[in-house]
């Protein structure tokens, strides 16, 4: 029972990795561009792709893979920015339909590319670390793991600790006082789009190898995304955190001791009585909602 | 003896601050009252629970003796109690004479089944009447089919106060409604205020212009740091010494 | 020939769904060109060139309404080749009014209303039981099973059969069946809870290579050293790399390699089931899977059903195809059958091939008897698709 | 007078319209009439402000509880229909308790959860909802005949005529309500909910009415699709089917009445007659997403807009007086 | 000249809400720009520190053309502004709003210096460091957009209406502020609807009128100008 414990206590960590990358990245674009990006789940999408085109099929190094893919998919993030987000600045309904369009174009291109069925990677690593006699961590996760933590502690010294920081929260409460404080909100914008579609990117392509990679993959994620940053508090960083941790474990001790549906239901519902109790989620404030 | 408005040991307390503390006075019936203090003495606070938008950590707010303390902001406004907002707050995207229609609200209650089958007539003329009269009580009537984003800060501020009095109300609490008026505009809108106390309404009006208090009110109370400073006519007030050394300061450039 | 019939091709093409159309597509395509250039299809003293018209419904039933609406009336195709699922019951009125044929992958579609819709392929979930049956006389020394499915309109269906096709052969299950949501993406929660009983056996149900793959991995990572049986495993190969091979050998699946030598035998009624395997694969690399196969082995039993009625007319196919009872599956001759799960006959049952992986290829170990099985144990099937509401009489 | 003249002429062009379509245009023309009701209703929601992904799924409520009260009842097949409105609108009330404790971003999520629920419960439950097969062979609406028209409901042609009287009456209510003083302090709401507050107006009664309102006509639509189609399960009602409802409503335009209605028309006629027409079958949502996202940078007031700004010229050539803009509204 | 303005004119839309402008502003002066609402005082002010887009003439600032550059721009320049309505960021604490003004400087030790300096003459808000600013009240918004505005160090500091809102002791207080922070040397612009205290505190005034420049002198001399007086100062 312990091992059994230990183990979909490693699951959920797991889970929790991807989940938080992701949601953080779809956080930071909603706060700073004040845009519901609902093409974030195609970016993850693409990151798993460039993992399938440059490591499956050019059998570049794997973390050489992972790194262009995180590039790929933040650029992916600037010409959002530039040509959908910029020009619909001031209506932000305006960039949510934007961004519904751009999810059809990247799962028609996934599909006209590389094939509705699903892809191929061959393992990163087969390697398994065995903790106890039935707990065992495969390295390709712990690669997720270590990489989440990393990103997310960097992004976290990134906002807290430089002026980026100050800047991306100026913008993303006025922008235009923002500007009078010499802030470029092109700049900012720019940024936000990048480090939140890299992010998407980079857990698409770190997890890519575990899942089942398709041209309409996208779907699941960012459903638990939203879940995921409701819960935390839109707007806030270390809500998504927290929460991702959270819809992560009751889901995965769900799932292994009752049952999947089960789960998503127990998901659904945590998180609407979150809500009712506080209904601007766990860390969130008024402002922006 | 019942007072008409009566607040009573009202306090406000946000986690360790004591934003409103145990503050108490009365308004009389028919009058203009300012209300007054440094920036931060909690007015705006006070007026949120009076109208309803807070509800008083302790305290009460009578009207005409029922405590209305507590209760939503619409069930407050149903008693005939209305505001307005510091900012000029008006439904920007709505025309002048819409803006004035939402505020017949109370008096004439749309009811959706008469709208549908057309058996509401009666009631829109009457409502297109009261906002007009509203509008033409503020001068107004001109620019009723103007978009109410579109006018001018003063305009716009008439418009709040159009909005309200299209209401019936009992009493109305102004919250700085004079800024960002030059003193001409100042001068027409304390006109409008003493003909609606004549016409029997209740003022309570909070103000940073001492002009506008000085010469309007006939009552003021003075308030800091949440707390009761002083009471009376705009004679003493404006001699009180604390309120000159917590308020009005050397006071060179008003009044 | 110069004359030419029109078949219509109504799947989803677009959409999450469309990896149960797309390929379906393209191998029909490719019959039609090896038919074609063979000379087409003779009805009577004329050859007729086969053309297809596809509309892709999205597997929204409107939309398939629309779909059907249009082929028949519109372009005047012959015959219509479904998924079936979900779309179908929006296209029965229309196959009522019409008296269309029409064809589906889902015989859970049947009912005794479905006069003119046949299931002659995939007659999905009963011949699962082939599989458990070969394994059972084969390593009799398994004794424990745990199972886990998709909760949709494959996953149930096909969870019932193999708790029948285990109850028959001695097999005990330790755990309620668990089923998972189908967006589930992460499956480590699922096979820790599987392996939590230290099962002999891991049944993988009908889920879909999205789930396989993960799955198989998992239970590798998680250290599962035991039997594994699964309605498919599309891409086995791959599943290779990303395990090992010991991992893999003996995984026992029901959809056999078409480059199979087993199926160069006489009882085969696929055309030249190698030849089509290896041109599938050069157009479509990576893309091969069971329904590449199954609407072209649907096109085939069409063609010889109207040379031998010697018309397209949907009726006159219909019954020819059903003349004697017995039909030319892809795996053998084969009977129309299903009275008792789906209220009519209009299922092909016969022969199905038990795969299993040797040496990291799969091999076709054998033809088994679904009606057979049946025989002996129906009631058995009856018992747990009734309990899972599978049942004909069941089905709102 | 002229006016008359012009609701004539529109209604002798909707009667003609499906005699000069081919067959499975009169299909889609169908589906199209219900989606029409879809997205007016989701604009009377809208008015108060707040942006649902719940709307479909409550339009699948009305269609589930039509089905059921016909096959499970044996209830008379057009009284199922309002019964299916009446449900839906229920089920917003009970939903508006948790949900109007939430606003903008927060509301659009939490609806969208909400109604996540109960298409998992309709999954979940298959008796009586059927499972993730959902329900099929519901009752079609039962023919008659008026005399000079026999209705035949299997018939696309019938269907229309029949859906659109019903959406027709449901338009012209749904009108009625957002030119009354309820459909002001709807706009009232949703641009100063303060201090509408302040002038007496219950806000939450508001919102619920709105609410329920938009949802009562949605499952209206929710039960003529489920009448004609003959099957109904979960995925008909899914969050993908709500992202093409917002795109209509959006690309449409949402300042005016009319707006949505035109998205819906014009990017089904794209989606479903034009790509299909031109052969782009797999290529569609790719042609789809680029025409939304053109549409929306360079219409960002929507299709709408362009109708005025047409419009607006005409009345301005004829007589420049701009009592036309009360009306715009 | 420190900066100046020169035939200016800005559009919204069709709007024109100022034709032909000029406006100098000398070195470590004050110059007070007055009117009537709408006058475009706002909007004037707008236009100088890039806010808005100006549709002819030019601005030049230390004598290099800074028009035709986003505020961001200017900004770096030494150009502050306390805009109209404060504009604070209220999700923010009261020192992070202080804190991103001085978002474009490098001398750390120095800001800290300013930061105290803010604080010493708005001791109010070195009370509230940690309230989100957007629960602080009217006037203490208005104090901290002005210590906001002072932390970028700026050479001139462009006020619109600094004193709305504010209780009179305030005013006064932060009529003194305007005056010290003069004397070191800091130019201002000041809009101003309390025309009385405009006029007194600058050296320097504009009197706008529907978008136009009516009357401009010394600040002393439209004082006793008539038509100021009737129009503007009430009397
Ligand atoms: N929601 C809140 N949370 C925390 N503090 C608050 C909140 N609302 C008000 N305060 C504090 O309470 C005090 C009183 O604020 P209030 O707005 O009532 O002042 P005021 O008298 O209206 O001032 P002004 O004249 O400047 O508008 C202020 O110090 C303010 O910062
Ligand atoms: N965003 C805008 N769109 C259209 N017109 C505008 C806009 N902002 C201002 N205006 C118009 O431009 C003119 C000048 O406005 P501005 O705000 O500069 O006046 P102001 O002198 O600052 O007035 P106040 O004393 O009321 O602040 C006014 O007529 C105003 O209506
Ligand atoms: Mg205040
Ligand atoms: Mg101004």
């Amino acid at each position: 029972m312990l091992d059994l414990l230990a183990q979909t206590g490693l699951n959920a960590v797991y889970a929790a990795s991807y989940i938080s990358l992701v949601a953080v990245g779809l956080v930071l674009i909603f706060g700073v561009m004040g845009v519901v990006n609902f093409a974030h789940g195609e970016l993850f999408m693409v990151g798993a792709y460039a993992v399938v085109a440059l490591y499956a099929d050019l059998q570049v190094p794997f973390f050489v893979a992972v790194a262009a893919g995180l590039i790929f998919v933040g650029c992916l993030g600037l010409v959002m920015e530039r040509a959908l987000f910029r020009p619909l600045r001031d209506n932000p309904l305006g960039g949510l339909v934007a961004s519904i369009g751009f999810l059809m174009i990247l799962q028609s291109l996934a599909v006209l590319g590389f094939g509705v069925r699903m892809e191929h990677i061959p393992p990163v690593t087969q390697e398994v670390l065995s903790l106890g006699d039935k707990v065992r961590l495969p390295v390709a996760r712990l690669y997720v793991i270590v990489a989440a933590i990393v990103l997310l502690s960097s992004l976290w010294y990134f906002l807290k600790r430089t002026r980026f920081g100050w800047a991306l929260r100026a913008s993303a409460q006025d922008p235009e006082a923002a500007m009078l404080q010499g802030i470029s909100i092109n700049q900012t914008a720019r940024i936000a789009m990048f480090i939140g579609a890299g992010l998407a990117g980079v857990a698409g392509a770190l997890t890519a190898p575990l899942v089942s990679v398709n041209p309409h993959m996208g779907h699941s994620v960012i459903v638990t995304a939203f879940i995921v940053i409701i819960v935390g508090g839109v707007g806030s960083l270390e809500g998504a955190i927290v929460a991702s941790v959270a819809y992560a474990f009751v889901h995965t001790f769900v799932t292994t001791f009752y049952d999947g549906v089960l789960a998503d239901i127990v998901g659904l519902s945590l998180m609407l009585i979150v809500l009712i109790v506080k209904p601007t989620g766990l860390f969130g404030s008024a402002d922006r909602a | 003896m019942t007072h008409f408005l009566e607040v009573r040991d009202l306090t406000m307390r946000f986690g360790g601050l004591v934003a409103v503390d145990r503050l108490s006075f009365t308004v009389e019936h028919g009058t203009i009252h300012g209300l007054i203090g440094p920036n931060g003495a909690g007015k705006t606070t006070t007026f949120n629970m009076i109208s309803g938008f807070y509800k008083p950590t302790e305290g009460a707010v009578l009207l005409r003796g029922e405590d209305i303390s507590g209760l939503k902001m619409h069930e407050v406004a149903r008693r005939g109690v209305v505001r307005t907002f510091q900012h000029s707050t008006l439904f920007a995207e709505l025309t002048v004479l819409e803006n004035a229609l939402v505020g017949t609200h109370m008096p004439f209650r749309p009811n959706i089944f008469a709208a549908i089958v057309g058996w509401d007539k009666e009631d829109r003329r009457g409502a297109q009447a009261r906002a007009m009269e509203a509008l033409e009580f503020f001068n107004l009537d001109g620019l009723a089919q103007e978009i109410a984003g579109d006018l001018s800060h003063g305009h716009q501020r008439a418009l709040g106060m159009a909005v309200a009095f299209a209401s019936h109300p009992d009493v109305i609490l102004l919250d700085e409604p004079f800024t960002g008026m030059n003193p001409e505009e100042t001068r027409q809108m304390m006109g409008l205020m003493r003909r609606l106390r004549d016409d029997g309404i209740t003022i309570l009006i909070v103000e940073h212009d001492m002009q506008a208090i000085m010469g309007l009110c006939d009552t003021i109370t003075c308030m800091s740091f949440g707390k009761f400073l002083a009471e009376g006519g705009p004679r003493e007030i404006r001699n009180h010494p604390a309120v000159i050394e917590a308020y009005l300061g050397g006071a060179r450039h008003v009044a | 020939a110069d004359k030419t019939i029109k078949i219509g091709f109504l799947a989803p093409l677009t959409g999450a769904v469309a990896a149960w159309g797309k390929p379906g597509l393209d191998g029909c395509q490719i019959w039609a060109e090896r038919v074609n250039a063979a000379g087409g299809i003779k009805l009577g003293d004329d050859s007729y060139t086969v053309e297809l018209v596809s509309y892709d419904n999205e597997y929204d039933p409107a939309k398939a309404r629309t779909g059907a609406t249009k082929l028949i009336r519109e372009d005047g195709v012959s015959f219509i080749m479904m998924l079936g699922g979900d779309t179908w019951p929006g296209v029965q009125p229309v196959a009522d009014r019409t008296g269309m044929l029409f064809s589906t992958l889902l015989p859970s579609d049947l009912s005794p209303d479905t006069a003119t819709l046949f299931a002659p392929t995939e007659v999905h979930p009963i011949y699962l039981v082939t599989g458990v049956e070969w394994l059972a006389e084969n390593r009799p020394e398994l004794k424990t099973a745990v199972m886990c499915a998709q909760d949709d309109a494959l996953g149930l269906p096909s969870v019932a059969t193999y708790l029948a096709a285990f109850e028959a052969a001695g097999i005990e299950m330790l755990d309620e069946p668990l089923l998972f949501d189908p967006a589930t993406t992460d499956f480590a929660p699922v096979v820790t809870r599987l392996l939590s009983k230290n099962p002999d056996i891991v049944c993988l149900d009908t889920c879909y290579s999205d789930y396989v793959h993960p799955i198989a991995e998992q239970l590798f990572q998680q250290g599962f050293t035991g039997q594994i049986i699964s309605a498919t495993a599309d891409f086995y190969d791959q599943m290779i790399a990303k395990t090992s091979k010991e991992f893999m050998e003996g995984f026992i699946f029901q959809f056999p390699d078409f480059d199979d030598p087993a199926l160069n035998g006489d009882n085969i009624n696929f055309e030249d089931p190698n030849g089509f395997y290896a041109t599938y694969n050069e157009r479509h690399p990576g893309q091969w899977g069971a329904v590449s196969w199954e609407y072209a082995s649907i096109m085939d039993l069409w063609k010889a059903a109207a040379e031998k009625a010697g018309s397209a007319a949907p009726d006159a196919v219909a019954a020819a195809m059903k003349e004697g009872g017995t039909g030319n599956h892809a795996f053998g001759d084969a009977k129309w059958w299903g009275t008792e799960l789906f209220g009519i006959d209009n299922a092909l049952v016969g022969d199905w091939p038990v795969v299993v992986i040797q040496d990291g290829k799969a091999v076709i170990k054998g033809f088994r008897s679904i009606p057979d099985w049946y025989d002996k144990h129906g009631d058995l099937l009856v018992k747990h698709m009734q309990a899972y509401d599978q049942m004909w009489d069941q089905r709102s | 007078m002229p006016k008359y003249i012009v609701w004539m002429v529109l209604l002798v062009a909707l009667l003609l319209l499906p005699h000069g379509l081919s067959f499975s245009q009169q299909e889609i023309l169908v589906f199209l009439t219900i989606n029409v009701l879809v997205v007016a209703s989701y604009r009377l929601l809208t008015l108060t402000g707040e942006w649902s992904l719940g709307h479909v799924v409550i339009m699948g409520v009305g269609a589930y509880a039509s089905a059921l009260f016909s096959k499970k009842l044996g209830i008379y097949v057009p009284v199922t229909m309002l019964l299916g409105g009446i449900t839906a609108a229920l089920v917003a009330v009970i939903l508006s308790f948790p949900l109007f404790r939430m606003k903008g971003f927060y509301f659009l999520i939490g609806s969208f959860a909400a109604s996540e629920i109960i298409r998992l419960l309709w999954k979940r439950f298959r008796d009586p909802f059927g499972g993730a097969k959902g329900i099929k062979g519901i009752d079609p609406m039962p023919d008659f005949s008026i005399g000079i028209y026999d209705f035949d409901f299997f018939e696309p042609v019938s269907y229309y005529y029949f859906s659109g009287f019903i959406v027709a009456i449901c338009l012209w209510i749904l009108w009625r309500i957002e030119k009354s003083p309820v459909g002001l302090t709807f706009h009232a709401v949703h641009w100063q909910d303060k201090l509408a507050e302040a002038s007496g107006v219950n806000l939450r009664a508001y919102r619920t009415l709105a609410f329920a309102i938009a949802s009562g006509f949605a499952g209206i639509a929710g039960a003529l699709l489920a009448h004609y189609i003959g099957t109904i399960n979960p995925n008909s009602f899914d969050v993908e089917v709500m992202v093409f409802v917002l795109t209509w409503a959006i690309v449409g335009g949402t300042a005016t009445f009319y707006g949505p209605i035109l998205g819906c028309i014009v990017l089904t006629v794209l989606n479903e007659i034009v790509l299909r027409e031109l052969g782009f079958e797999q290529m569609r949502p790719l042609i789809y997403g680029a025409v939304m996202i053109l549409s929306i940078l360079f219409l960002p007031n929507g299709l709408e807009s362009l109708v005025q700004k047409f419009s607006q010229r005409r009345a301005d050539g004829l007589a420049p007086n701009k009592a036309s803009k009360g009306a715009a509204e | 000249m420190l900066l100046e303005m020169k035939n200016i004119a800005v559009n919204y839309g069709k709007i024109n809400a100022i034709r032909n402008i000029s406006i100098a502003v000398p070195e470590g002066k004050i110059v007070t720009i007055i009117g009537g609402n709408g006058a475009g005082k706002t909007t004037t002010l707008r236009a100088m520190s890039g806010m808005l887009p100006i549709t002819t003439g030019e601005i030049t600032f230390d004598g290099k053309r800074i028009d035709g550059q986003p505020a961001n721009k200017v900004v770096a320049h030494g150009i502050a502004h306390v805009p109209e309505g404060r504009r604070i960021f209220p999700g923010m604490t009261v020192e992070e709003n202080l804190r991103t003004g001085a978002f474009l400087r490098r001398d750390k030790d120095a800001v800290e210096n300013d930061l105290e300096d803010v604080f010493r003459r708005f001791p109010r808000l070195r009370e509230r460091r940690t309230q989100r600013a957007q629960t602080m009240s009217g006037g203490e918004q208005q104090m901290l957009a002005i210590g906001r505005a002072l932390m970028s160090k700026p050479r001139l500091l462009l006020m619109d209406e600094p004193s709305m809102g504010l209780a009179p002791v305030i005013v006064e207080e932060i009529a003194q502020i305007i005056e010290e922070i003069n004397a070191n040397g800091l130019s201002v612009v000041l809009v101003e609807q309390n025309a009385e205290l405009a006029l007194e505190l600058a050296d320097y005034a504009y009197v706008l009128e529907t978008g136009n420049a009516a009357l401009e002198g010394p600040a002393h001399e439209l004082h006793d100008n008539e038509h100021v007086r009737a129009a503007y100062l009430g009397v």
